[in-house]
Protein backbone atom coordinates (compact mmCIF):
# COMPACT_ATOMS: atom_id res chain seq x y z
CA UNK A 1 0.00 0.00 0.00
CA UNK A 2 1.07 3.89 -0.52
CA UNK A 3 -0.52 6.52 1.12
CA UNK A 4 -0.81 9.05 -1.74
CA UNK A 5 -1.20 12.90 -1.14
CA UNK A 6 -2.43 15.94 -3.24
CA UNK A 7 -2.12 19.37 -2.81
CA UNK A 8 -3.11 22.90 -4.42
CA UNK A 9 -4.63 23.04 -8.01
CA UNK A 10 -4.33 19.21 -8.17
CA UNK A 11 -5.79 18.43 -4.42
CA UNK A 12 -8.96 20.47 -6.01
CA UNK A 13 -9.33 18.88 -9.25
CA UNK A 14 -9.19 15.31 -8.41
CA UNK A 15 -11.35 16.32 -5.63
CA UNK A 16 -9.17 14.07 -3.17
CA UNK A 17 -6.94 14.84 -0.73
CA UNK A 18 -5.51 11.83 0.35
CA UNK A 19 -6.07 8.02 -0.81
CA UNK A 20 -4.78 4.39 -0.01
CA UNK A 21 -3.47 2.66 -2.89
CA UNK A 22 -2.40 -0.97 -4.08
CA UNK A 23 1.08 -0.86 -5.84
CA UNK A 24 1.27 -3.31 -8.82
CA UNK A 25 3.69 -5.57 -9.34
CA UNK A 26 4.90 -3.41 -12.17
CA UNK A 27 4.93 0.14 -10.93
CA UNK A 28 8.88 1.18 -9.23
CA UNK A 29 8.98 4.52 -9.78
CA UNK A 30 7.57 8.05 -9.53
CA UNK A 31 7.00 7.76 -13.72
CA UNK A 32 5.38 4.57 -13.14
CA UNK A 33 3.07 5.63 -10.47
CA UNK A 34 2.30 8.82 -12.74
CA UNK A 35 1.22 6.96 -15.36
CA UNK A 36 -1.17 4.87 -13.58
CA UNK A 37 -2.55 8.17 -12.26
CA UNK A 38 -2.67 9.61 -15.98
CA UNK A 39 -4.46 6.81 -17.03
CA UNK A 40 -7.78 7.34 -14.97
CA UNK A 41 -8.23 9.82 -17.05
CA UNK A 42 -10.58 13.26 -17.10
CA UNK A 43 -8.71 15.56 -14.13
CA UNK A 44 -5.84 12.97 -14.14
CA UNK A 45 -4.72 12.66 -17.60
CA UNK A 46 -5.35 16.73 -17.94
CA UNK A 47 -3.28 18.12 -14.78
CA UNK A 48 -0.56 15.26 -15.18
CA UNK A 49 -0.15 15.79 -18.56
CA UNK A 50 4.06 16.02 -19.78
CA UNK A 51 2.89 19.57 -20.66
CA UNK A 52 1.72 20.62 -17.28
CA UNK A 53 3.73 21.38 -14.30
CA UNK A 54 3.96 19.66 -10.95
CA UNK A 55 6.00 17.72 -8.72
CA UNK A 56 6.42 14.70 -6.91
CA UNK A 57 7.68 14.00 -2.69
CA UNK A 58 8.61 10.95 -1.96
CA UNK A 59 8.57 9.99 1.62
CA UNK A 60 8.71 14.00 2.13
CA UNK A 61 11.81 14.86 -0.27
CA UNK A 62 11.76 15.73 -3.87
CA UNK A 63 11.74 13.23 -6.56
CA UNK A 64 12.49 12.62 -10.11
CA UNK A 65 10.67 10.33 -12.82
CA UNK A 66 13.06 7.86 -11.83
CA UNK A 67 12.71 7.59 -7.25
CA UNK A 68 11.98 4.33 -6.49
CA UNK A 69 8.45 4.14 -5.14
CA UNK A 70 7.95 0.94 -2.65
CA UNK A 71 5.16 -0.11 -0.41
CA UNK A 72 4.62 1.85 2.55
CA UNK A 73 5.75 5.23 0.73
CA UNK A 74 4.37 8.63 1.49
CA UNK A 75 3.97 9.79 -2.31
CA UNK A 76 2.82 13.75 -2.71
CA UNK A 77 1.99 15.30 -6.31
CA UNK A 78 1.37 19.06 -6.38
CA UNK A 79 2.26 22.35 -8.06
CA UNK A 80 4.99 24.00 -7.98
CA UNK A 81 5.65 25.84 -4.86
CA UNK A 82 4.14 29.72 -4.17
CA UNK A 83 5.28 30.32 -0.49
CA UNK A 84 6.73 33.26 1.00
CA UNK B 1 39.06 46.59 33.21
CA UNK B 2 37.66 42.90 32.02
CA UNK B 3 33.91 44.20 32.71
CA UNK B 4 32.22 41.95 29.83
CA UNK B 5 32.72 38.64 30.47
CA UNK B 6 29.57 37.09 29.06
CA UNK B 7 29.92 33.24 28.12
CA UNK B 8 29.32 33.10 24.09
CA UNK B 9 25.56 31.98 23.90
CA UNK B 10 24.93 29.36 21.13
CA UNK B 11 22.84 30.28 18.00
CA UNK B 12 19.92 28.35 17.19
CA UNK B 13 17.66 27.65 14.47
CA UNK B 14 14.21 27.83 15.15
CA UNK B 15 11.67 26.56 12.56
CA UNK B 16 7.34 27.67 12.76
CA UNK B 17 4.57 26.84 10.61
CA UNK B 18 1.52 28.50 12.34
CA UNK B 19 -2.06 30.21 11.44
CA UNK B 20 -1.13 32.63 13.71
CA UNK B 21 0.41 36.09 13.62
CA UNK B 22 4.26 36.98 14.80
CA UNK B 23 5.74 39.57 16.83
CA UNK B 24 8.89 40.79 14.69
CA UNK B 25 10.31 43.34 17.39
CA UNK B 26 9.65 40.24 20.14
CA UNK B 27 11.26 37.25 17.75
CA UNK B 28 14.06 39.54 17.40
CA UNK B 29 14.72 40.60 20.92
CA UNK B 30 14.41 36.53 21.89
CA UNK B 31 16.72 35.96 19.24
CA UNK B 32 19.37 37.99 20.33
CA UNK B 33 18.71 37.88 24.34
CA UNK B 34 21.53 37.60 25.97
CA UNK B 35 23.83 36.60 23.36
CA UNK B 36 26.84 39.67 22.71
CA UNK B 37 28.38 38.08 19.96
CA UNK B 38 25.85 38.95 17.81
CA UNK B 39 26.79 41.90 15.81
CA UNK B 40 24.15 41.92 12.74
CA UNK B 41 20.46 41.03 13.07
CA UNK B 42 19.35 40.44 9.29
CA UNK B 43 15.31 40.00 8.77
CA UNK B 44 12.51 40.05 6.13
CA UNK B 45 9.15 40.31 6.56
CA UNK B 46 6.44 38.84 3.44
CA UNK B 47 3.49 40.57 4.07
CA UNK B 48 0.05 39.94 1.60
CA UNK B 49 -0.62 42.59 -0.98
CA UNK B 50 -3.58 43.90 -2.44
CA UNK B 51 -2.22 43.66 -5.71
CA UNK B 52 -1.11 40.86 -7.94
CA UNK B 53 -0.54 40.97 -11.61
CA UNK B 54 -2.37 43.49 -11.86
CA UNK B 55 -5.68 42.14 -9.93
CA UNK B 56 -6.92 43.26 -7.01
CA UNK B 57 -6.39 40.92 -4.14
CA UNK B 58 -9.15 40.16 -1.55
CA UNK B 59 -7.67 37.95 0.57
CA UNK B 60 -5.38 34.91 0.27
CA UNK B 61 -4.94 31.36 1.56
CA UNK B 62 -1.92 29.47 2.43
CA UNK B 63 -1.73 25.62 2.37
CA UNK B 64 1.03 23.62 2.84
CA UNK B 65 2.51 20.04 3.35
CA UNK B 66 2.40 19.26 7.31
CA UNK B 67 5.51 17.49 7.67
CA UNK B 68 7.49 18.16 4.20
CA UNK B 69 7.59 21.92 5.09
CA UNK B 70 9.40 21.98 8.39
CA UNK B 71 11.52 19.87 6.91
CA UNK B 72 12.42 21.74 3.61
CA UNK B 73 12.63 24.52 5.85
CA UNK B 74 14.77 22.56 8.52
CA UNK B 75 16.70 21.89 5.19
CA UNK B 76 17.27 25.00 3.68
CA UNK B 77 18.48 26.21 6.65
CA UNK B 78 20.78 23.73 7.46
CA UNK B 79 22.18 24.70 3.65
CA UNK B 80 22.46 27.87 4.98
CA UNK B 81 24.79 27.49 8.12
CA UNK B 82 27.09 25.46 5.31
CA UNK B 83 27.64 28.55 3.34
CA UNK B 84 28.19 31.10 6.24
CA UNK B 85 29.03 31.47 9.17
CA UNK B 86 25.81 32.67 11.47
CA UNK B 87 24.63 32.88 15.12
CA UNK B 88 20.73 32.40 14.90
CA UNK B 89 18.01 31.24 11.83
CA UNK B 90 14.77 31.88 12.55
CA UNK B 91 12.08 31.00 9.97
CA UNK B 92 8.07 31.95 10.50
CA UNK B 93 5.61 30.82 7.73
CA UNK B 94 2.09 31.82 8.32
CA UNK B 95 -0.67 29.17 6.77
CA UNK B 96 -3.96 29.92 6.61
CA UNK B 97 -6.21 32.90 5.43
CA UNK B 98 -4.50 36.37 5.39
CA UNK B 99 -5.99 39.57 4.11
CA UNK B 100 -3.74 42.44 2.04
CA UNK B 101 -0.94 44.01 4.69
CA UNK B 102 -1.28 40.79 6.80
CA UNK B 103 2.15 39.40 7.39
CA UNK B 104 3.24 36.23 6.00
CA UNK B 105 6.61 35.08 6.44
CA UNK B 106 9.85 36.18 8.83
CA UNK B 107 13.23 34.93 8.47
CA UNK B 108 15.71 36.45 10.79
CA UNK B 109 19.37 35.46 10.83
CA UNK B 110 21.70 36.91 13.30
CA UNK B 111 25.63 36.60 13.02
CA UNK B 112 28.80 38.61 14.20
CA UNK B 113 28.99 40.70 10.55
CA UNK B 114 26.50 41.61 8.31
CA UNK B 115 27.83 40.57 5.15
CA UNK B 116 26.88 37.26 5.81
CA UNK B 117 23.76 37.60 7.79
CA UNK B 118 22.35 39.39 4.83
CA UNK B 119 23.27 36.54 2.27
CA UNK B 120 22.07 33.85 4.26
CA UNK B 121 18.80 36.05 5.27
CA UNK B 122 18.59 36.40 1.31
CA UNK B 123 19.43 32.89 0.11
CA UNK B 124 17.19 31.42 2.70
CA UNK B 125 14.22 33.43 1.29
CA UNK B 126 15.47 32.91 -2.32
CA UNK B 127 14.96 28.88 -1.25
CA UNK B 128 11.98 29.05 0.74
CA UNK B 129 9.87 30.29 -2.40
CA UNK B 130 11.29 27.75 -4.86
CA UNK B 131 11.31 24.53 -2.70
CA UNK B 132 9.22 24.18 0.81
CA UNK B 133 5.82 23.05 -0.44
CA UNK B 134 3.15 25.93 0.46
CA UNK B 135 0.59 27.02 -1.83
CA UNK B 136 -1.28 30.49 -2.39
CA UNK B 137 -4.98 31.02 -3.56
CA UNK B 138 -6.21 34.79 -3.98
CA UNK B 139 -9.57 36.22 -4.17
CA UNK B 140 -9.95 38.57 -7.39
CA UNK B 141 -12.71 40.14 -8.73
CA UNK B 142 -12.71 37.15 -11.42
CA UNK B 143 -12.82 34.68 -8.45
CA UNK B 144 -10.52 32.71 -6.98
CA UNK B 145 -7.13 31.40 -8.53
CA UNK B 146 -3.98 29.42 -7.61
CA UNK B 147 -1.02 31.54 -7.72
CA UNK B 148 1.17 30.82 -10.54
CA UNK B 149 5.00 29.71 -9.68
CA UNK B 150 7.76 32.51 -11.00
CA UNK B 151 10.28 32.14 -13.55
CA UNK B 152 11.97 34.89 -11.63
CA UNK B 153 11.86 33.37 -8.34
CA UNK B 154 13.33 30.35 -10.12
CA UNK B 155 15.65 32.33 -11.08
CA UNK B 156 16.82 33.91 -7.89
CA UNK B 157 17.17 30.80 -6.53
CA UNK B 158 19.19 29.54 -9.11
CA UNK B 159 21.74 32.42 -8.33
CA UNK B 160 23.02 30.70 -5.27
CA UNK B 161 23.77 27.48 -7.17
CA UNK C 1 -16.03 41.29 -5.23
CA UNK C 2 -13.70 44.54 -5.57
CA UNK C 3 -13.46 44.43 -1.61
CA UNK C 4 -10.43 45.88 -1.43
CA UNK C 5 -9.64 49.81 -3.22
CA UNK C 6 -7.03 51.11 -0.62
CA UNK C 7 -5.68 54.05 -1.70
CA UNK C 8 -2.01 53.74 -2.69
CA UNK C 9 -0.05 55.18 -0.10
CA UNK C 10 3.30 56.97 -0.60
CA UNK C 11 6.28 55.80 0.36
CA UNK C 12 8.78 57.74 2.56
CA UNK C 13 12.50 58.47 3.98
CA UNK C 14 13.47 59.30 7.39
CA UNK C 15 16.74 59.62 8.48
CA UNK C 16 17.24 60.17 12.07
CA UNK C 17 20.23 60.30 14.51
CA UNK C 18 19.85 60.34 18.15
CA UNK C 19 21.23 58.86 21.66
CA UNK C 20 17.93 56.85 22.62
CA UNK C 21 17.38 53.31 22.00
CA UNK C 22 14.86 52.17 18.86
CA UNK C 23 11.59 49.89 19.00
CA UNK C 24 12.02 47.89 16.07
CA UNK C 25 8.76 46.35 15.71
CA UNK C 26 7.15 50.16 16.17
CA UNK C 27 9.20 51.25 13.80
CA UNK C 28 8.09 48.76 11.21
CA UNK C 29 4.55 49.11 12.09
CA UNK C 30 4.64 52.79 11.54
CA UNK C 31 6.17 52.39 8.32
CA UNK C 32 4.01 49.77 7.03
CA UNK C 33 0.30 50.93 8.16
CA UNK C 34 -2.22 51.21 5.77
CA UNK C 35 -0.07 50.62 2.88
CA UNK C 36 -1.18 47.41 1.36
CA UNK C 37 0.76 47.87 -1.76
CA UNK C 38 3.94 46.74 0.63
CA UNK C 39 5.36 43.29 -0.22
CA UNK C 40 8.68 43.00 1.33
CA UNK C 41 9.99 44.44 4.25
CA UNK C 42 14.01 43.75 4.49
CA UNK C 43 15.58 45.40 7.25
CA UNK C 44 19.04 45.42 9.34
CA UNK C 45 19.94 46.18 12.79
CA UNK C 46 23.74 46.41 14.09
CA UNK C 47 24.37 45.27 17.28
CA UNK C 48 27.37 46.40 20.17
CA UNK C 49 29.54 43.13 20.54
CA UNK C 50 31.25 42.52 23.43
CA UNK C 51 34.54 41.60 21.58
CA UNK C 52 36.43 43.46 18.97
CA UNK C 53 39.50 42.27 16.89
CA UNK C 54 40.48 39.88 19.37
CA UNK C 55 39.24 42.41 22.52
CA UNK C 56 37.08 42.24 25.24
CA UNK C 57 34.70 45.56 24.38
CA UNK C 58 33.12 46.76 27.91
CA UNK C 59 31.24 50.08 26.06
CA UNK C 60 31.56 52.12 22.95
CA UNK C 61 31.04 55.57 22.39
CA UNK C 62 30.19 57.07 19.05
CA UNK C 63 30.68 60.40 17.83
CA UNK C 64 29.07 62.16 15.00
CA UNK C 65 29.08 65.82 12.92
CA UNK C 66 25.44 66.86 13.59
CA UNK C 67 24.09 68.37 10.12
CA UNK C 68 26.51 66.45 7.91
CA UNK C 69 25.92 63.38 9.01
CA UNK C 70 21.55 63.23 8.91
CA UNK C 71 23.20 65.00 5.24
CA UNK C 72 25.13 62.09 4.06
CA UNK C 73 22.30 59.70 5.10
CA UNK C 74 19.77 61.73 2.94
CA UNK C 75 22.07 61.66 0.44
CA UNK C 76 22.76 57.81 0.69
CA UNK C 77 18.55 57.36 0.90
CA UNK C 78 18.28 59.22 -2.69
CA UNK C 79 20.76 57.48 -3.83
CA UNK C 80 19.32 53.90 -3.27
CA UNK C 81 16.09 55.15 -4.36
CA UNK C 82 17.67 55.70 -7.59
CA UNK C 83 18.93 52.16 -8.15
CA UNK C 84 15.77 50.53 -6.78
CA UNK C 85 12.42 51.55 -7.09
CA UNK C 86 11.31 51.20 -3.19
CA UNK C 87 8.49 52.54 -1.16
CA UNK C 88 9.98 53.35 2.51
CA UNK C 89 13.27 54.11 3.78
CA UNK C 90 14.16 54.34 7.35
CA UNK C 91 17.45 55.38 8.66
CA UNK C 92 18.34 55.72 12.53
CA UNK C 93 21.61 55.63 13.78
CA UNK C 94 22.33 56.12 17.40
CA UNK C 95 25.13 58.49 19.29
CA UNK C 96 26.90 58.30 22.67
CA UNK C 97 27.48 55.57 24.92
CA UNK C 98 26.86 52.18 23.79
CA UNK C 99 27.15 48.46 25.88
CA UNK C 100 27.69 45.06 24.26
CA UNK C 101 24.06 43.99 23.59
CA UNK C 102 23.13 47.49 22.84
CA UNK C 103 21.49 47.88 19.17
CA UNK C 104 23.38 51.04 17.03
CA UNK C 105 21.70 51.17 13.96
CA UNK C 106 18.55 50.50 11.85
CA UNK C 107 17.77 50.44 8.32
CA UNK C 108 14.45 49.18 6.78
CA UNK C 109 13.44 49.69 3.45
CA UNK C 110 9.70 48.57 2.34
CA UNK C 111 8.86 47.73 -1.31
CA UNK C 112 7.05 45.67 -3.89
CA UNK C 113 9.35 42.66 -3.99
CA UNK C 114 11.87 41.78 -1.90
CA UNK C 115 14.83 41.57 -4.26
CA UNK C 116 14.99 45.34 -4.81
CA UNK C 117 14.39 45.50 -1.05
CA UNK C 118 16.74 43.44 0.17
CA UNK C 119 19.54 45.08 -2.19
CA UNK C 120 18.81 48.31 -1.33
CA UNK C 121 18.88 47.33 2.47
CA UNK C 122 22.31 45.82 2.07
CA UNK C 123 23.56 49.03 -0.13
CA UNK C 124 22.25 51.46 2.20
CA UNK C 125 24.65 49.72 5.23
CA UNK C 126 27.43 49.17 3.11
CA UNK C 127 27.29 53.33 2.25
CA UNK C 128 26.65 54.61 5.42
CA UNK C 129 29.64 52.51 6.58
CA UNK C 130 31.96 54.19 4.49
CA UNK C 131 30.30 57.40 3.92
CA UNK C 132 28.73 58.74 6.74
CA UNK C 133 30.37 60.98 9.58
CA UNK C 134 30.33 58.76 12.86
CA UNK C 135 33.34 57.64 14.65
CA UNK C 136 33.40 54.63 16.95
CA UNK C 137 35.62 54.80 20.55
CA UNK C 138 35.86 51.61 22.51
CA UNK C 139 36.57 50.69 26.18
CA UNK C 140 39.06 47.43 26.17
CA UNK C 141 41.07 45.96 29.00
CA UNK C 142 44.03 47.85 27.55
CA UNK C 143 42.15 51.36 27.36
CA UNK C 144 40.09 53.45 25.44
CA UNK C 145 40.76 53.11 21.22
CA UNK C 146 39.36 54.78 18.20
CA UNK C 147 37.98 52.11 16.20
CA UNK C 148 40.20 52.05 12.96
CA UNK C 149 38.10 51.97 9.67
CA UNK C 150 38.19 48.23 8.25
CA UNK C 151 39.15 47.82 4.22
CA UNK C 152 36.24 45.23 3.88
CA UNK C 153 33.96 47.75 4.28
CA UNK C 154 35.62 49.95 1.92
CA UNK C 155 35.34 46.83 -0.37
CA UNK C 156 31.75 46.25 0.38
CA UNK C 157 30.47 49.63 -0.81
CA UNK C 158 32.92 49.41 -3.86
CA UNK C 159 30.81 46.93 -5.00
CA UNK C 160 27.83 49.23 -5.43
CA UNK C 161 29.65 51.17 -7.85
CA UNK D 1 37.26 83.52 8.64
CA UNK D 2 36.89 79.83 8.14
CA UNK D 3 34.67 77.83 10.62
CA UNK D 4 37.20 74.78 11.40
CA UNK D 5 35.88 71.45 12.60
CA UNK D 6 37.76 68.74 14.09
CA UNK D 7 36.40 65.46 15.26
CA UNK D 8 36.88 61.81 16.61
CA UNK D 9 40.99 61.08 17.10
CA UNK D 10 41.75 64.69 15.29
CA UNK D 11 40.09 66.45 17.95
CA UNK D 12 41.33 64.42 20.90
CA UNK D 13 45.05 64.61 19.47
CA UNK D 14 44.99 68.63 18.72
CA UNK D 15 42.77 69.42 21.81
CA UNK D 16 40.42 71.55 19.91
CA UNK D 17 36.78 70.50 18.65
CA UNK D 18 36.50 73.78 16.57
CA UNK D 19 38.11 77.55 16.16
CA UNK D 20 37.90 80.37 13.54
CA UNK D 21 40.66 80.84 11.43
CA UNK D 22 41.10 84.14 9.85
CA UNK D 23 41.93 82.61 5.72
CA UNK D 24 45.11 84.11 4.40
CA UNK D 25 45.17 85.17 0.66
CA UNK D 26 47.42 82.23 -0.68
CA UNK D 27 45.91 79.58 0.99
CA UNK D 28 42.76 78.61 -1.42
CA UNK D 29 41.80 75.17 -1.44
CA UNK D 30 42.17 72.28 1.16
CA UNK D 31 45.50 70.93 -0.08
CA UNK D 32 46.63 74.41 1.14
CA UNK D 33 44.28 74.43 4.38
CA UNK D 34 46.12 71.24 5.38
CA UNK D 35 49.53 72.35 4.48
CA UNK D 36 49.07 75.64 7.07
CA UNK D 37 47.48 73.38 9.64
CA UNK D 38 50.27 70.88 9.54
CA UNK D 39 52.82 73.43 9.93
CA UNK D 40 51.87 74.10 13.83
CA UNK D 41 54.48 71.16 14.37
CA UNK D 42 53.45 68.47 16.70
CA UNK D 43 50.33 66.99 16.88
CA UNK D 44 49.12 68.83 13.55
CA UNK D 45 52.13 67.76 11.81
CA UNK D 46 51.70 64.08 12.93
CA UNK D 47 48.18 63.58 12.07
CA UNK D 48 47.88 65.07 9.00
CA UNK D 49 51.18 63.77 7.38
CA UNK D 50 50.08 62.03 4.26
CA UNK D 51 51.12 58.70 5.93
CA UNK D 52 47.79 58.87 7.80
CA UNK D 53 44.33 58.66 7.24
CA UNK D 54 41.77 61.99 7.62
CA UNK D 55 39.26 63.10 5.70
CA UNK D 56 37.99 66.69 5.30
CA UNK D 57 34.55 67.99 4.08
CA UNK D 58 34.06 71.56 3.04
CA UNK D 59 30.55 72.90 3.70
CA UNK D 60 29.67 69.53 4.80
CA UNK D 61 30.32 68.10 1.58
CA UNK D 62 33.44 65.29 1.37
CA UNK D 63 36.01 67.34 -0.08
CA UNK D 64 39.51 66.68 -2.50
CA UNK D 65 42.78 68.13 -1.60
CA UNK D 66 41.81 70.91 -4.81
CA UNK D 67 38.62 71.58 -3.22
CA UNK D 68 38.03 75.09 -2.86
CA UNK D 69 38.11 77.17 0.17
CA UNK D 70 36.41 80.25 0.56
CA UNK D 71 35.81 83.02 3.56
CA UNK D 72 32.65 82.17 5.33
CA UNK D 73 33.37 78.14 4.44
CA UNK D 74 32.88 75.05 7.03
CA UNK D 75 35.63 72.71 7.11
CA UNK D 76 35.86 69.52 8.94
CA UNK D 77 38.95 67.42 9.39
CA UNK D 78 37.98 63.73 10.47
CA UNK D 79 39.26 60.48 10.53
CA UNK D 80 38.24 57.62 7.77
CA UNK D 81 34.24 57.06 9.26
CA UNK D 82 33.60 54.18 11.59
CA UNK D 83 29.72 54.08 11.93
CA UNK D 84 26.88 51.26 11.79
Amino acid sequence: MLNVLYFARLRESFGLDTERLDLPADVGDVAALTALLRARGDAWERELAPNRSWRVAVNQDMAHPDTPVRDGDEVAFFPPVTGG
Amino acid sequence: MNAITSPEVAGRTEVRVQTADFDVGAEIARLRAGNASIGAVASFIGVCRDLNDGDRVADMVLEHYPGMTERALERIAADARGRWDLIDILIVHRVGRMLPTDQIVLVVVTGGHRGEAFAACEFLMDYLKTKAPFWKKEQTPDGSRWVEARADDDAAAERWQ
